[in-house]
């Protein structure tokens, strides 16, 4: 049976426009990924596609609580966060496409999606890797007195690497307001975390630095942005970081190379984890509160889906980059030689 | 002679150096359960069990540490990096203790380990995951740094590196995991490291090539033979130590060189070996040695841009015609 | 006033002879470095040369649990346990000089002793760095069957580096017989852990991937015996890592290059704690405790002093490292090229 | 002008820019409280406050990240590493983010970071703290590799390097910072990325070195004068990018080139040079290029191996002679 979100009121703020808007988020993310497995299929991406089916609630949850002058910064299954962030979904399927009208101009692909326009600062394939550039966005942001504040999204992977852990000690040190968002979906590739963290519960890192941590529902767009929310609250305030570990679940593979991931869980497992679809979740409830009507629900689904093929169609009709942008972007002014 | 994909070489060292020797073990991402990110070791869990097929945490710089104490102390490790972009995090334990314990205690210790994985450019995986990987390492003394191009190369110099009792920087490609080969079954079948191999006789000019770019210039030969260029094609399958005198005897022979890398040519290995070529045999080079490389730029995503990136078949013929004409040649 | 070992026992175990051997080793070493300061101040030593005085009681205590066939790995401060284990302090000395008689041949320096006679791992000088290897140490053990431990000497500076967390995880995943010893003398060169660390108390990092762990008295060797000793019966009944904070001091500078340490601590705080100098504590506690007599110490100090001025006289006498040896042991047989 | 150190060249190029832009600051190990371990960043905080010149825990990855992250978004940092050799725990934070982040977003984001430090051969300080470190970044598309040899270059080259819109890998030595020398106090003197400079006029050979080798190839340039060779010594103090124009237009004149490089030869920067140099003046070369480089070994510790491990004048006298009097020179 399909877990359920039982509150008793509204939670606190969520009228019929956030919902709205919740909803038709994630059913923009699952259906670009969706296409995307598809336009895989075909050969029209190529290299490594991770798909964020199952984990759009974070995303979604954690965005709502952001000004679009905040940051956000990424591993390589980052289509969400950049969606989610603002970013137009026919210039980032152009990228997923390799094309000139690509976000990243056809020259990052989908493992490296960045949006100057809405402070998308990446895409990031070397695991643990982008958590100390984080604690440097938040760095930035101290130093010039802002109040804005930085989301560094990662997996449950990156936790056993050295870099989590020089992050955590940076942020919590300086006070960055850094608002570090792992992603535990249970499995780095293969690899489930009882098998690669003496401790399983990621959050109970934070506690030895003295940083505010806590496990999240992240099937529940609403726990997500309460938990980020208190979060963005705190960091705008005095910068205190924080670390939110959202219990999640992919529920495709790894990579669109890995499609079954059968070796390493069971169908039965994935079967489970799917009756907690964090789409499927928040519509009954938005629909039981009466947030939303069975109308709103097939407008925003229809909605998504026209967005998501005018995307297709704006990539595939995108040129291939040019030749010569080859050489363009490696450095400000074109090097004499070398 | 068993024919067989350069993945199946590998796995088939692995497997009989595992049998051979109970130290050996493997270690490093994946290697266990999900037999491989590239399926390189299938069927070793199995086979050997979880003491001797280490799935690890992702924490390459960890892990590979894990390998170095493991090998000081009696133990053969093969640490997998899943591709060698990964070895990056690890290049401090690689270069500052696993190359240089054995110089600085004066030979009480030594690290026999063997770090392997696919390395060099990649299908569209972009900046991050489709980097030449040698650079990092082939500068560095006490280290030896192996790429073996076919599957009879890979399980023979396989096999070398986990006997030898030096760190072995040991590169393959994800590129090359699916060709088949003629592969020895014997399994005291050993290449020994630092020895070159000629992958094709020929008069005119020597090529130097490893990896795919041998590949691909082998297919330009055949299509210059037509031309009547007789060219010999040169792999030194193991870049530290380099077997210089292979590749000058032949040089001697034809008069001419061209050095094909896929890594961006700035003080790659292609300038070594133009190097060393010039000065040792300056006076029977009928032009400059002529190296073609991968652009000087990042791996860009694009799949038209990749292919701009790594040497064409045609810059290398173009290449092999100018060395070959220059001088009435 | 002295901070005194107040018990009102011997402790458990504790005899004459055991006393004598602890006191003894405490004063060798601490005189095996005022030397190595000398020679490194008439130009006899080179480079980096990093003082172990005021710090002795762990090195001596924590071995003093080891047999012979236990592994330890330190970092570039690393006379005092490579002295503990059982090293030749003629050869050390050797080796301080740069002499082909010295442990490494005079290849390694002050930073890289190695003894594989007393299975001692070295001298390593990239801060952090040897933490990997000594869990790969206690790998090895634990794959061969052994029953060894290996103790891993390394500061607090050590503690912010990421591998410090990669090898926490490590042992405590794999239940790794391998002690971390981390000497708290509370800088890292002119860092004070308040300044490098969000939590200072180190020996709680271990609780979060459920690693025994402890604070312990730097400066009182059977403290630090007791405590290690508890370390290595766990680790040699299941293998159980740990991680042991010895609360130390160093009382001269980070290095011989910054003699007066007087810009990041105070002279009081110096003073203040060349008070609790751990051997003079021992000894005070040993005479009380009637474990040594007056005539028993003076025959110690002596011996540590004709035992140092022997290790400098053939220091001295050893000839430079033959030239060829620029080559040798870089790899087991020499390479052709390169 | 004025007379000063190396060390208080690169003080004056940090405060000169710190005071001129407000974005830019210094994070490192040990650079403000303790002043520098090397005392390059003496009186930063008194002048500018913890803000601005900022103590880290030894942590290069992630204050290297620090810094990226704070690049991408509008600061300057110039990241200090105590010594480069601590540079390759954070290989992966330079080489996979810093040098492809402009690249991978499009040319959205580029990180004007500067990464300095002092590289190369010490004092006795053995294998793991004396090293030269060039080699890992001068391969790399999307960085730039600085190494300065004379106070004015040390002062106007960082200078350049704040300024720099691009990842900027800047190599000081131990062994020069006491050196002293004439420096422009205009703090609008810049001396441009990307330009070698002569700094012997000569007719009989090129000698093309830096740092601690150049200053060496100066004293044999004069020792030379004596026996009637001219040497010409060309210091490129940009390795990437490479003023190769600069280098070749020496050697057209002089017709014989020798490279000095303190790094242990194979593949190193000098193989670089002489393979541009041999494909670029071939038909202008009396000798083949001759690379004088440090012994292919680690760095030991004993102080007479040390010297052997460093190219000494003899070795580089005995090399340009060699190229001298080949071909009848
Ligand atoms: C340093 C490094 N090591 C290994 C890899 C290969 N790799 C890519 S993704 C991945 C698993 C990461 O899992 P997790 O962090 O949990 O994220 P998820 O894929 O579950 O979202 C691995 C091992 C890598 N990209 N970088
Ligand atoms: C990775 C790395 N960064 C920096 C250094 C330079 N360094 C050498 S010792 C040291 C301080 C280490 O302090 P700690 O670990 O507390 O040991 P202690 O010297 O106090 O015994 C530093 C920063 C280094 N050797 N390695
Ligand atoms: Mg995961
Ligand atoms: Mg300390």
């Amino acid at each position: 049976m399909a877990k359920t979100i039982t509150r008793q009121e509204p939670a606190l703020g969520v009228d019929a426009e956030l919902a709205r808007r919740l909803l038709g988020e994630m059913l923009l993310i699952r259906r670009f990924e969706e296409k995307a497995a598809e336009a895989y299929a075909l050969g029209k991406i190529g290299g490594f596609l991770h798909l964020y089916i199952g984990e759009e609630a974070v995303a979604v949850g954690a965005t709502s609580v952001l000004r679009p002058d905040d940051y956000a910064i990424s591993a390589y299954r980052e289509h969400g966060h950049c969606l989610a962030k603002g970013s137009d979904p026919r210039r980032a399927m152009a990228e997923l496409y390799g094309r000139r009208d690509g976000l990243s101009k056809g020259k990052g692909g989908s493992m490296h999606l960045f949006d100057r326009s809405v402070n998308f600062l990446g895409g990031h394939a070397i695991v643990g890797a982008h958590l100390p550039v984080a604690a440097g966005v938040g760095f930035g942001i101290k130093y010039r007195g802002g109040d804005q504040v930085v989301v560094c999204y990662f997996g449950d992977g990156a936790v056993p690497q050295g870099e989590f852990h020089e992050s955590m000690n940076l942020v919590a040190l300086w006070k960055l307001p850094v608002i570090y968002v792992c992603e535990n979906n249970r499995y780095a590739m293969g690899t489930s975390t009882e098998r690669a963290l003496a401790q399983t519960e990621i959050w109970q890192f934070g506690r030895t630095y003295g940083i505010p941590a806590e496990r999240v529902d992240g099937m529940d767009v609403l726990a997500v942005r309460e938990a980020v929310g208190r979060a963005v609250e705190r960091a705008r305030a005095d910068k205190t970081p924080a670390l939110i570990e959202a219990d999640t679940y992919r529920f495709r593979g790894h990579s669109m190379r890995d499609p079954a991931g059968a070796v390493y869980r069971t169908r039965e497992e994935v079967e489970r984890e799917k009756q907690r679809d964090p789409i499927a979740l928040f519509r009954g409830y938005a629909l039981a509160a009466k947030l939303v009507t069975d109308d709103d629900v097939r407008t925003l689904e229809k909605d998504a889906v026209d967005r998501v093929d005018e995307a297709v169609a704006f990539a595939d009709a995108s040129p291939e980059p040019p030749g010569e942008w080859l050489f363009t972007d490696i450095y400000g002014e074109p090097p004499r030689e070398a | 002679m068993a024919v067989m994909t350069y993945r199946e070489a590998l796995n088939l060292a692995l497997r009989e150096e595992m049998r051979r020797d109970p130290n050996v073990f493997v270690i490093g991402e994946e290697v266990g359960l999900y037999e491989g990110a590239y399926k390189v070791t299938q069927g070793l869990l199995r086979e050997f069990g979880p003491r001797r097929v280490v799935d690890t945490p992702i924490a390459e710089s960890g892990f590979t540490g894990v390998g170095i104490g493991a090998a000081m102390t009696g133990l053969r490790p093969v640490v997998e990096m899943m591709t060698f972009n990964f070895a990056l995090v690890a290049v401090d334990q690689i270069v500052n203790t696993a190359a240089k314990i054995r110089y600085m205690s004066g030979g009480q210790y030594h690290v026999p380990i063997v770090i392997r994985g696919p390395g060099g450019p990649a299908a569209q995986l972009g900046a991050q995951h489709s980097q030449s990987m040698e650079s990092y390492f082939y500068h560095v003394p006490g280290l030896k740094v192996v790429r073996p191009t076919t599957p009879m190369d890979a399980k023979g110099l396989l096999k070398s590196s986990i006997r030898d009792d030096d760190p072995v920087i040991f590169i393959e490609s994800e590129t090359l995991y699916n060709v088949k080969g003629d592969v020895p079954e014997d399994p005291d079948f050993l290449i020994p490291l630092g020895q070159a191999i000629v992958r094709r006789e020929g008069t005119d000019v020597t090529v130097i090539a490893y990896m795919g770019m041998c590949y691909r210039a082998m297919e330009v030969a055949e299509e210059l033979a037509a031309e009547g260029i007789s060219v010999e094609i040169v792999d030194p399958r193991t870049l530290r130590p380099m077997d210089t005198e292979s590749i000058i005897g032949s040089v001697r022979k034809t008069h001419r060189a061209v050095v094909v890398e896929a890594g961006a040519g700035f003080a790659g290995m292609g300038s070594e070996i133009a190097a060393f070529i010039t000065e040792r045999a300056f006076d029977d080079l009928d032009a400059p040695v002529e190296r073609v490389t991968g652009a000087n730029a990042p791996m860009p995503y694009a799949r038209n841009l990749e292919k701009l990136k790594t040497p064409s078949k045609d810059r290398i013929a173009a290449a092999v015609r100018r060395v070959c004409y220059a001088n009435g040649g």
